[in-house]
């Protein structure tokens, strides 16, 4: 029982953890981009700003809106926080973790853009159809591809529970080729749902280019401060599933020593700040892609992604 | 049998077929008529020599019938008609004389093939009988075939019919063949009352028989 | 002549044979109508009879199972057809499209040629036989020619001149079999006597029995209406009476069917003969197909569903052809299930045809808005004709094909298709006629629909319940037929 | 009296029902006491079959002496067919339930209410049949009655060859099913199942047999390319016969398929898989892209179906692949995937019919062109519509998740194929699993947004109402039952139990045995799901934000006009339409799928008329199979009709060659 405790508590730590340190995330990156283009940039705590000072505005809501529309941004952080609550960020064998597996976890972002998309449609503006339908164009080829990575994953790890896999590959599953594909699609994918550069632009306001921008269009205070606080958590998420699948070194195993916990914990947030430096410098070094070449961005996921998994499938069985 | 009544009949068949030749190469009604008059009376007499032969009786009866029948009632009838009507008075027909004469010829050959595979028949004569009378039979129909006008189609089918009742009455003690050679005298007089109707019921001008498909049921 | 003391078999011939010569000289459409009616009832008791006492068979007649199923089958739809004449050839009258003496010929001529049909079903003398058919065919011919429209005469020439080359090819085979007979069972009437002939058939010359099987099978074909011998059929059909088409198509096939199967059982049991099967098969298939295909583009309700008369006399052969005791039963089957459908469905037309005042199948429309019950029963019908469960002939061309299939694939996959192709040309022309906007004309129809009413009763019972001692019977029959 | 009795004395009832509704049928108050009784009648059924799946007895037989007289009337109910009557008469009874409000604006009442009985009645004795003969006349008097149904708005554009199309694919399905039968039955004739799997037939054979079976009864299901006559057919019934025919109807098709297939044929031969693998996943693939272009309601929905039959087949055919590779848990766990998806299909499926029906009712449209704002209008109707789109779209904690994550877990035990063919195939068909899913997630936000979203683009859409209180209660049950299935499917996959060992010799592990609800198909540490906690954890942790949040934070709310980036358009005209909405998945796609042709017809300046944007997209499978057939069949019946006007010497000369032509070969003959 107390060890249920225990998990409990280190559980909720790790979802706080998350959801506290995804601002600070985007805010490094935001750092980092306006350091590399020469300019100050805002303090490296400027989105919890940010989010403070939504939150305390009154929300002005269209006529047409449905309740839909309000009910949305709670439901997208829901769903949001859960899958993220799912990965093990500084420890594996959560409490919660097997109550839901990799899949689960794309479904899980997969119906937060659902509603999200419908949030866009609801008010019936151009802009917010436009949105939704890019964005729903945009996930038709993400999520495929991320399924099929993994599929990867799991052949190599035997199994699709996020913890076993990372409990896998701390137990050092070699170099594979296979690996270095799943690496590059999941990057990939993860650019493209969290609306980064090339996909799309998360600073820019400028009609044609806007993807995700253009759905939460409409909103505004408390409602908006949740859907930002939710795309951050969004970032922090892939960023812990790359790390924790591809680097999981240092990771605390499961029923492992609350030391090595905190340990882990720390190691986690070391690895989040430089895969957020990496982002950075990634972002600012590539210009942004016509829309329609995002397919085919997406496509060379999909394909490498199916490559893998199509190596995997004949070269190995599960046990 | 002795070998002169085989050879009589075998003679007399054989005319049959010749006659139905000559019935091919007609080219007026009237002569047409008269070639089937000629047709019937060598009907008659076979029929009779095969009744002498088999001293059946009503073999008799039978060559009576289409004698006076054939021979005269039906040919004198249909001059009457076209005289009426005023038909023009040649045949006309679909192929040219030389290649219906060559079909004839190829289905008399056919026929004498398909009855030399029959090999129980202990006398030649019937299965000779049978050759010609099926190679009549045939050459009726293809008369029928490449003949426009109604009147020739009717002689057409009465020599098939000729044919018929050749078999009949070689076949040796074949019951029935006054009864069928009535019955066919009826189909006969109803084809040539058929030709008399549409006169009559000022239906048709001619007997031609594309004037009874003028009329097409569903055409498109 | 075996016992011509009045037993069931004098009763199906000598009454209808009176009453036509009655009706013949009887004024007034109404009695004969009435009288008509009555002697084809009396026709189907007497020939119910055979079901219990079989009359002795002699040198000229001869009832045995096979016959006994076409003798009844043929009687009832003669009797049914007989009711639903009664009430709808007024009309014909009304609209003065038949004068009362046209009528009182027509009425005399509907006994001639049910007489002709009964005594052809049960000829034991091939000669007979040969005579009966004549007879029937030659009142049809009457009959078909008797609106006197030029369509009409049209009609009846076609089939009289078609009808009467086929007789002369039958007759031909006929003397062709007494030629084989001959040298085996001696001169005299035995060579001509069927249950004779079977007796002796191995022994006959094989050469000479496969001549005559080939002219009998073209000649009573074209009474069968096989493709390409069919041509008389549809227009006979069509411009006819009403009650004449579902008798030509009920019965008269039928008769002409029976006549084919007899001589078949003839080849069948001479080893050194060629095989019927094949032959009536493939005649079977080509119907089938042709029928279907021309389905598509009738233009008038009669000839369509006298072509699917055709399409069914198909597969009927084909059944027939096929042999085997399933095959055989499915024939059997299929048979009595189109003749009970087919005329219900001409007697419907019948109705149609009064209540819209056309046959055009163009300018018929919306059947079930206009008349709900006759659209309804028209519906019924060319589904049941098509081969929609839980009517009758699902029933057997379940059998025809998944029997066919185990042995000849092939066979059974062109059989399919026939039947699928029909079946899209049917329900593509019901679907116009009984559904979509009414067209103009909604008469109230004066004839009776009880006839229709029960042979879809009987159909619809056939295809959930077969009696077990009927199937005891057809099986008989099957095993009977090889 | 056992189940199986019960079950046979209420399709006699429905069959008796349909016939005392020929005759009441034009009174008032027909529809509601027809629907009354349906409801009643599918509820015992749906009672008897749940007991007989549940209470797990063995097989039980029945045989009446109609029929077939040397066969007789066979009927069996064991674990497969008492799971399909299950999910049949759950559809029903959500059907009549529905009717009873729906029912009320049928214009024509006497043309559908004979025939929903029997529709009924007919679906549920294709189940418990046990001999061929039986089997299809049931299945032929099923697609007669539903023929009917559709015929019912016979008036309507259209409809009449929806009709035709459909009726035709049915009785050709029906042929291939009884050549199939006939295969089996072999020459002696026995047509019982019980002699079929007496006398398994030969490899060639049976695998003959099966490719009949998968035609026949695909055609019925629509798997592509026999898909066609669906999305016409489907969409022109009644919505509430929309919901059956789609539902499930087409799950009794996937029964024909599976008794067949794993009960009738014998030894299954992994061969067999490949091509069921392969068109179960074009056929998803092919529906979910038609879905997506759809602009009228019900076609969407239809094509969805089509979309689902081909993942269901999919898992048939791996479970079908996994037995004959001798894994039976992989194929018991393929086969709990197909069944448990066969379900959820029939849950979500009819719901949204039923919303596409109360849609219809409420505004008299199914063009999504001239729809809009209705979850303001009708906020309940809007509300399960929603959740079945939620299910649809696969999305977690819904049962439509549910049964794709099996498949996936199914699907990564690919690897486990002794053949290459297989383990090439698998993943393959993996992707295009996927891909189908996250196509189905953007369909079914257009089918729900465009409608029910946005601002009302007619007046009909405008003035809507909320519909009856008997639809509503239909479609919160369907909903409800969709929440449950995905939060407690452990529960289901237990109940599956029997059928999969019956299908496939083995079963899953118990998930009873599994703490906290959760469920594992092979075992925990391989890969396991708990419904009921990630939908608490949504719950709570959306509650808490919401909470914390108004609680600490601002609760103010303004309503004010549209910002749209500045420049707010009052037109409804300017919203996203449907077309648009699809127009850059189209242009990814489109290209391969449709042949989409965009044509812009600009005025040049001066001209007064106004610009036209068209676009055209084409069905391959129409232009490619369809069109040409039917072009075939009318240029040969053109041919052969001249020789319906030939002159009495020609048809002579016909019957002359016959003559001529048969004594050659007499003369020919050895």
């Amino acid at each position: 029982m107390t060890g249920l405790a225990v998990d409990l508590v280190f559980q909720l730590m790790q979802m706080t953890l998350v959801i506290l340190i995804a601002p600070l995330l985007t805010g490094l990156v935001r750092a980092v981009k306006a350091r590399l283009t020469r300019r100050r940039g805002p303090p490296l705590l400027q989105p919890y700003r940010d989010l403070a000072r939504l939150v305390r505005k009154e929300a002005v809501v269209a006529d047409s809106a449905s309740w839909l529309f309000r009910t949305t941004p709670y439901v997208v952080l829901a769903a949001t926080w859960v899958a993220a609550a799912l990965i093990p960020t500084f420890a594996t064998g959560l409490l919660f973790s097997w109550s839901a597996d990799l899949i689960a976890i794309v479904a899980l972002l997969g119906s937060a853009r659902f509603f999200l998309a419908l949030a866009g449609l609801d008010v019936g503006t151009s802009f917010g159809g436009l949105g939704a339908s890019r964005e729903a164009m945009f996930a038709s080829l993400a999520e495929p591809a991320m399924i099929v990575i993994v599929f990867s994953l799991a052949l190599i790890a035997g199994s699709t529970q996020l913890s076993t896999v990372a409990a896998a590959m701390t137990s050092g599953v070699g170099l594979r080729v296979t690996l270095g594909m799943a690496l590059i699609a999941l990057v990939i994918v993860a650019i493209a749902e969290n609306g980064r550069i090339p996909v799309d632009n998360p600073a820019t306001h400028l009609e044609l280019t806007m993807v995700h921008e253009a759905m939460i269009l409409e909103y505004s205070g408390r409602h908006l401060a949740v859907i930002e606080l939710a795309s951050m958590l969004k970032l922090t998420l892939y960023v812990s599933l790359i790390v924790c699948v591809f680097v999981p070194w240092g990771i605390a195993i499961a029923d492992a020593g609350v030391g090595d916990r905190l340990a882990g914990a720390a190691f986690y947030v070391a690895k989040l700040g430089v895969a957020g430096v990496l982002l950075g410098v990634f972002e600012t070094s590539i210009a942004k892609m016509r829309v329609f070449r995002v397919p085919d961005f997406l496509g060379a996921a999909l394909m490498l992604g199916f490559l893998g998994a199509l190596l995997l499938f004949v070269s190995r069985t599960l046990k | 049998m002795t070998g002169l009544s085989f050879d009589v009949s075998h003679l007399l068949a054989g005319g049959l077929v010749l006659v139905s030749f000559m019935l091919l190469y007609q080219t007026r009604l009237f002569a047409l008529l008269n070639v089937f008059a000629l047709q019937a009376v060598i009907l008659a007499l076979s029929v009779a020599w095969q009744a002498y032969v088999q001293d059946a009786i009503h073999l008799y009866v039978t060559a009576a019938i289409a004698f006076a029948f054939k021979a005269v009632i039906i040919p004198v009838a249909l001059h009457r008609i076209i005289s009426r009507l005023g038909i023009h008075r040649d045949v006309e027909n679909v192929v040219g004389i030389g290649p219906t004469m060559l079909a004839g010829l190829a289905l008399v050959a056919l026929s004498i093939v398909v009855m030399l595979r029959v090999v129980s028949e202990a006398d030649a004569l019937a299965r000779e009988d049978l050759a010609f009378a099926l190679s009549v039979v045939l050459l009726g129909m293809l008369m029928m075939v490449v003949r426009r006008n109604a009147v020739s189609m009717v002689v057409g089918f009465m020599s098939l019919e000729n044919g018929l009742i050749l078999a009949a009455a070689g076949a040796k003690g074949m019951p029935l063949v006054v009864e069928i050679s009535v019955a066919f005298s009826v189909l006969v007089a109803f084809t040539v009352i058929g030709v008399f109707l549409f006169r009559i019921s000022e239906r048709f001008e001619t007997v031609d028989a594309r004037a009874l498909e003028q009329f097409q049921g569903d055409r498109l | 002549m075996s016992g011509l003391p009045l037993d069931g078999l004098a009763a199906i011939l000598v009454l209808p044979a009176a009453t036509a010569a009655l009706l013949a000289f009887m004024p007034g459409y109404r009695v004969s109508a009435a009288i008509n009616v009555a002697s084809s009832l009396l026709t189907f008791l007497a020939s119910l009879s055979f079901l219990f006492v079989k009359p002795a068979s002699g040198d000229y007649f001869l009832v045995d199972d096979l016959n006994i199923v076409f003798v009844v089958l043929n009687t009832f739809v003669a009797f049914t057809a007989s009711v639903f004449s009664a009430s709808y050839i007024g009309h014909e009258l009304e609209t003065g499209r038949l004068t009362s003496i046209h009528l009182r010929f027509y009425h005399a001529m509907y006994q001639a040629l049910t007489f002709a049909m009964n005594l052809a079903l049960v000829a034991n003398n091939i000669g007979l036989m040969w005579v009966a058919i004549e007879m029937a065919t030659l009142t049809t011919v009457a009959m078909v020619g008797v609106y006197r429209t030029q369509a009409a005469i049209e009609a009846a020439w076609k089939y009289f001149v078609l009808g009467s080359v086929g007789i002369a090819l039958a007759l031909f085979g006929t003397i062709l079999v007494y030629m084989a007979a001959r040298p085996v069972l001696g001169e005299g009437v035995g060579g001509m006597v069927w249950t004779t002939l079977l007796g002796r058939v191995a022994e006959f010359d094989p050469a000479l029995l496969n001549l005559a099987f080939v002219f009998l099978m073209l000649g009573y074909g074209t009474k069968v209406g096989l493709a390409p011998l069919h041509a008389w059929l549809p227009d006979a059909h069509a411009e006819g009476p009403t009650p004449i088409s579902a008798v030509l198509s009920g019965l008269l096939l039928n008769v002409a069917l029976y006549a084919v199967l007899r001589f078949k059982l003839l080849l069948d049991a001479n080893a050194r003969a060629i095989a019927p099967g094949p032959l009536m098969a493939t005649l079977g298939l080509v119907s089938l197909i042709f029928a279907a295909f021309m389905l598509y583009r009738r233009r008038d309700i009669k000839r369509l569903f006298a072509f699917s008369s055709i399409e069914h006399m198909g597969i009927i052969v084909f059944a027939f052809g096929m042999g085997g005791p399933l095959a055989n039963f499915a024939g059997l089957l299929h048979m009595t299930m189109h003749s009970l459908t087919k005329s219900a469905i001409f007697f419907t037309v019948g109705h149609i045809a009064q209540a819209k005042g056309t046959q055009q199948i163009a300018d018929i429309r919306g059947l079930t808005v206009s008349h709900p019950a006759l659209g309804w029963s028209l519906v019924l019908g060319v589904l049941a004709i098509a081969g929609a469960p839980p009517l009758g002939i699902f029933t057997s061309e379940f059998l025809v094909v998944s029997s066919t299939f185990a042995r000849a694939p092939w066979l059974a996959l062109l059989l399919v298709f026939g039947l699928l192709v029909a079946f899209g040309a049917l329900i593509l022309r019901l679907q116009g006629m009984a559904f979509g906007e009414p067209s103009p004309g909604d008469r109230q129809t004066t004839a009776s629909t009880l006839p229709i009413a029960a042979h879809f009763g009987l159909v619809l019972l056939a295809g959930l319940y077969l009696p077990p001692p009927l199937v005891a019977w057809f099986q008989h029959v099957a095993t009977m037929l090889k | 009296m056992n189940l199986l009795q019960a079950l046979l004395a209420c399709d006699a009832a429905l069959l008796a029902l349909s016939v005392v509704a020929v005759s009441v049928a034009r009174r008032s108050g027909a529809s509601a006491f027809v629907y009354g009784a349906t409801l009643a009648l599918s509820a015992a059924l749906l009672a008897a079959a749940a007991a007989a799946l549940i209470g797990r007895a063995g097989p039980a037989r029945l045989t009446l002496p109609i029929g077939l007289p040397w066969v007789g009337a066979n009927f069996r109910l064991d674990a497969l067919s008492a799971f399909f009557a299950v999910v049949v008469n759950l559809g029903g009874a959500a059907a009549s339930l529905y009717a009873l409000g729906y029912g009320r604006h049928e214009r024509e009442p006497a043309r559908v209410l004979p025939f929903f009985p029997a529709f009924l009645a007919g679906m549920n004795v294709v189940l418990i049949a046990d001999d061929a003969y039986v089997f299809l006349v049931a299945w032929e008097f099923m697609s007669l009655a539903s023929w009917a149904l559709v015929m019912a708005h016979h008036r309507d554009s259209g409809v009449a060859r929806a009709g035709f199309v459909y009726l035709v694919m049915a009785s050709f399905g029906t042929l291939a099913l009884l050549l199939a039968f006939g295969l089996l039955a072999g020459a002696g004739g026995g047509y019982g199942f019980d002699a079929m799997r007496a006398a398994p037939p030969a490899a060639g054979v049976a695998a003959l047999a099966l490719a009949l079976a998968l035609v026949g009864a695909g055609s019925k299901a629509g798997l592509a390319p026999l898909h066609v006559w669906l999305p016409l057919a489907h969409p022109a019934a009644p919505s509430h016969v929309s919901a059956l025919m789609s539902g499930v109807m087409t799950k009794v098709a996937v029964y024909a398929f599976i008794r067949i297939a794993f009960d009738l044929v014998g030894r299954p031969d992994w061969r067999w898989s490949a091509p069921i693998l392969a068109l179960g996943a074009a056929t998803a693939l092919i529906g979910v892209l038609h879905a997506l272009m759809q602009t009228d309601l019900k076609r969407v929905l239809a094509y969805s179906t089509i979309e689902n039959v081909g993942l269901i087949f999919v898992a048939v055919g791996l479970a079908l692949a996994f037995k004959a590779s001798g894994l039976p848990g992989a194929a018991a766990l393929a086969m709990t995937a197909a069944l448990f998806h066969a379900l959820n299909h029939a849950l979500f499926k009819s719901l949204l019919f039923f919303g596409a029906g109360a849609v219809l009712t409420a505004t008299g449209e199914r063009r999504m062109g001239r729809l809009g704002g209705l979850l303001n209008r009708m906020p309940a109707t809007g509300f399960f519509v929603l959740t079945g789109c939620a299910a649809i779209a696969a999305l977690p904690p819904l049962n439509g998740f549910v049964s794709e994550w099996l498949m996936l877990q199914a699907i990564l035990l690919g690897p486990q194929f002794p053949q290459w063919t297989l383990k090439l195939l698998t993943p393959a068909v993996g992707a295009a699993v996927a891909l189908t899913a996250a196509l189905a997630a953007a369909c079914f936000v257009r089918a729900f947004g465009i409608p029910f979203l946005g601002r009302p683009r007619s007046d009909e859409a405008a003035k809507a109402r909320e519909v009856d209180r008997f639809s509503l209660a239909a479609m919160g049950a369907l909903a409800a039952l969709c929440l449950l299935a995905g939060v407690f499917p452990g529960v289901v996959i237990d109940t599956l139990k029997p059928v999969a060992v019956a299908v496939t010799g083995a079963a899953m592990p118990l998930q009873a045995e599994i703490p906290w609800l959760s469920i594992a198909p092979i075992a925990e540490s391989r890969s396991s799901y708990n419904g009921l906690l990630v939908f608490l954890f949504i719950v709570a942790s959306g509650a808490m934000a919401a909470s914390v949040i108004h609680r600490f934070a601002s609760d103010a709310l303004r309503r004010a006009p549209a910002w749209d980036c500045g420049f707010p358009d009052s037109s409804p005209a300017t919203q996203y339409t449907a077309e648009s909405f699809s127009q850059p998945i189209r242009r990814v796609f489109g290209g391969y799928v449709f042949r989409g042709r965009e044509r812009l017809d600009m005025p040049a300046p001066g001209e007064t008329r106004p610009a036209v944007h068209q676009l055209v997209l084409r069905d391959p499978v129409w232009d490619g199979f369809y069109t040409p057939l039917g072009e075939i069949v009318g240029a040969i019946a053109t041919r052969l009709n001249r020789l319906q006007f030939l002159t009495i010497r020609q048809y002579l000369s016909v019957v002359f060659a016959a003559l001529v032509a048969l004594l050659l070969i007499l003369a020919a003959w050895p």
